[in-house]
């Protein structure tokens, strides 16, 4: 089978034409290493600082702010211990959410291993976090809030403006991972009252591998890699150019484009989210119905497990993607869906669907024809569906 | 880091490239924690800086702060020859790249050790101007901070 | 000016055609991401795995110790890093040499101000290490030995071999930071006894931005960026697929080729070594005369300054670096040419020409014309050259 409706966006984007197109010519032609002195090494110097300056305007961010790293991960890892080694002296408290990537999460654990305190905050049943429960978590050694921009699951977009005054009122670094934001929906570092900012480029159609660290002039970090002076000392290792270039291009068509997609999006999500709780019984939304990415379907049907629907989907070209612990290799399921309340069973059976700018009325229409389709034949095939169907009769 | 033009010009074609014989001054200074040196060569005549010339080891800005330097002092009284200051040197050639900064400093210091050492020969003293120091970065220490 | 011949390939190369071709299909064709389990994912995990396999295969690895990175600069970090934090109870101190890259050198700077002890080994003049010296300063709580493959200045290649035995001997871990050499120089990790290994794609003709690390199997390493389960968990972040199958393809061709493109670049180097020694008094070799890459020639001219003899041979077309403090922004020369014992005005007065595929004899006889001249030039300028002189007269 050939993927032909592809509903993933979450995980990973195509990179877009006029993204690839300003990346080709930074492999063959130039190639120049940006910190060299020579004719074709300016080249390179020059795309690196524009792709600088286009990724600070997309969050309103000074150009000097940000810097390159390899991806959300990396960008996440560094905020967190950056700050952490950065602050040591100050305090060892971290408050963050239960929601949050791996990356930020498994960070902590690390940090929790090593002398820090970690204060994971709960979600409502929406994925929310509660304000005052993250004012009230803060102590006197509190050293950083990092709170995600929102979710990559369920697509709940958190208050991040009120997170900022909160962090600012108590002279606290606040952190978010803009991984599943950033091109999508509006960020401004200065109005939010954001001093540390992650990205990844492949989220919004730039390449896999390049991502960004936005750091708010004067807030203190220390490197995660050492080694040569690229990126003004913060983060060692030759420039990776046409990454950068992508990166920068990716984020400057997502922000000029936003109002219009946005648009557009939340139409076809809406459509799909509404039309899939109609005609499949038993399902729920997951995530937040209204503050939610525009892009993000998530959705649980009872009595059936979340792998199979996915093979089923991609027997019919569709590709999705689900919290079932079956898929996750790990055997658990989804602790996003977890925090947000759902039962074991129930977060097996969910399903996201992301949609971009890929998508089209056609792709959902196919999809909400197929649904149900696929979720009835394995309800037959579940004993706990069989239960609730006797139950009833 | 990036040249302006007219540091290129002065770096490809240095102007008053050498040395005067029978100069009425010369002044030596090296920048001993980059390694680089400036020798600068007055004809003096009337109190006024007849011909200038140098010679220098250093990168293609410390060639061309030279090359500007000597550009400007030609034809200037010696009180006027303080004027050029290595502020006046660098925004002489369109400005410098911040990490190059401190190699407008030789220039200046190399046509004060020049001045310096005509006065000396002909004990006098030039209002405003020291003694020049062996190494002149611990002058100029912190102003080339990024 | 432009650049028409590019002899800074120690810096970076371009991406050659075959690894181009290969990586394009990468962007807006088979985008999947490896972890997901739909059809267009498996595109991007068969790939994953056949350039795993290609990298382990150039080195004399097996498939599975090949863990990919975005770079070499982090490679070392996590190797670095990764083991010392994996080791700590069993000991704390490091050998490494004085002549590594700094994304070594820096990283073990961090790990002192972390509890760890580094020995510094000094080299000859031509760039060795004792490996008398290396076996002296073994210790009981010894947990690495760190040295490089090759060095990326002067070409000097250690005795890889020897430094593996001694470090098996004595039941130590052995890294080398294999990033000049990989594509250069045969290298088996299981005969040379080698534990870990860092590499970077665009030193051999693959894209910037990624990289690799062999572990041997068993060998600890504490993961450098926390998160996702990819890379066996020891490597978080969404693989940057075209990168990793371009360092798989780019690894895979120049061990094909290496035995026929090295005959060609010893030709050609030796031509450039000779022949401006010859023609240029005062200059000297720098680096070792056999034991060098085949595409290295360091040269010092004394009494001029490296960054004034690039920018002459940028004003012709030829792209080169120099070791000079002028050119590094930190106003100290080198460490590797302080190192082997040059003093400082020799120091800055180096030129590096780094020849790869893209260069021909033709290159070099343009640049064995040029140089005379462009010393001459700046020699005329220089007061050291006219006490010379006038001493000699
Ligand atoms: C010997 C050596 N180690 C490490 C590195 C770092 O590699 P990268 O810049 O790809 O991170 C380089 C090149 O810059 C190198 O030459
Ligand atoms: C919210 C969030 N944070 C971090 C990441 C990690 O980004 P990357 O895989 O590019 O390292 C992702 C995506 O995988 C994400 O969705
Ligand atoms: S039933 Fe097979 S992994 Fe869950
Ligand atoms: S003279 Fe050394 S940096 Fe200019």
């Amino acid at each position: 089978m050939t993927t032909k409706i592809y509903m993933d966006n979450a995980a990973t984007t195509p990179v877009r034409d006029e993204v690839f197109d300003a990346i080709l010519p930074y492999f063959k032609e130039y190639y120049g290493n940006a910190s060299s002195v020579y004719s074709i090494a300016k080249e390179s110097k020059k795309a690196l600082e524009k792709a600088r300056e286009q990724v600070a305007k997309g969050i309103g961010a000074k150009t000097e702010e940000i810097y390159f790293t390899a991806g959300g991960s990396e960008s996440d890892n560094m905020a967190l211990r950056g700050v952490a080694e950065a602050l040591k002296t100050k305090g060892n408290h971290i408050i963050t959410t239960k929601i949050e990537h791996h990356a930020i999460l498994h960070t902590c654990e690390y940090l929790e291993k090593n002398g820090y305190e970690v204060t994971y905050l709960p979600v409502d049943e929406f994925g929310k976090i509660r304000l005052e429960e993250l004012e009230s978590s803060i102590r006197p050694e509190t050293i950083l809030i990092s709170v995600m921009f929102a979710n990559n699951e369920i697509g709940t977009i958190q208050p991040v403006g009120e997170i900022g005054k909160i962090a600012e009122k108590h002279g606290i670094l606040f952190h978010t991972d803009a991984v599943q934001a950033v091109g999508h929906v509006p960020i401004h570092v200065e109005e939010m009252k954001i001093d540390l900012l992650s990205m990844s480029g492949h989220k919004l159609g730039g390449p896999k591998g390049i991502g960004a660290i936005y750091i708010r002039k004067g807030v203190p970090v220390q490197p995660l890699i050492f080694g040569g002076a690229q990126e003004k000392k913060k983060r060692a290792g030759t420039e990776n150019i046409a990454g950068i270039v992508g990166l920068g291009k990716a984020v400057e068509l997502a922000t000029a484009e936003m109002s219009v997609e946005t648009k557009r999006l939340l139409h076809l999500r809406d459509q799909l989210i509404s039309g899939i709780l109609e005609k499949v019984p038993y399902s729920r939304l997951n995530g937040h119905p209204t503050d939610r990415l525009p892009g993000n379907c998530n959705i649980s049907f009872s009595y059936i497990e979340g792998e199979s629907m996915l093979l089923l989907l991609d027997a019919i070209g569709v590709a999705a993607s689900s919290g079932s612990a079956c898929t996750s290799g790990s055997l658990d399921p989804s602790h996003v869906l977890m925090a947000i309340g759902l039962p074991h069973g129930v977060a097996h059976g969910s399903l996201r669907l992301t949609l971009d700018r890929g998508n089209t009325e056609e792709d959902v229409n196919f999809v909400l024809k197929k649904i149900p389709e696929i979720v009835q034949k394995l309800r037959d095939m579940s004993p706990l569906y069989e239960e609730i169907v006797n139950k009833k009769a | 880091m990036e040249y302006s033009e007219k540091v290129m010009d002065h770096f490809m074609n240095p102007r008053n490239v050498g040395v005067i014989e029978d100069a009425s001054g010369v002044g030596q200074v090296g920048n001993l924690k980059c390694g680089d040196i400036m020798k600068v060569y007055l004809k003096i005549e009337n109190g006024r800086i007849e011909d200038a010339k140098f010679k220098t080891f250093g990168c293609g800005a410390a060639v061309a702060t030279s090359s500007m330097a000597t550009e400007l002092v030609k034809g200037k009284t010696l009180q006027e020859a303080l004027e050029v200051t290595n502020k006046a040197v660098m925004e002489a050639l369109d400005g410098l790249p911040p990490v190059k900064v401190h190699c407008s400093c030789l220039a200046e210091e190399a046509l004060h050790a020049a001045l310096w050492d005509y006065a000396q020969k002909n004990q006098m003293e030039i209002h405003g101007l020291k003694a020049p120091v062996e190494d002149i970065d611990e002058l100029h220490q912190n102003e080339n901070e990024d």
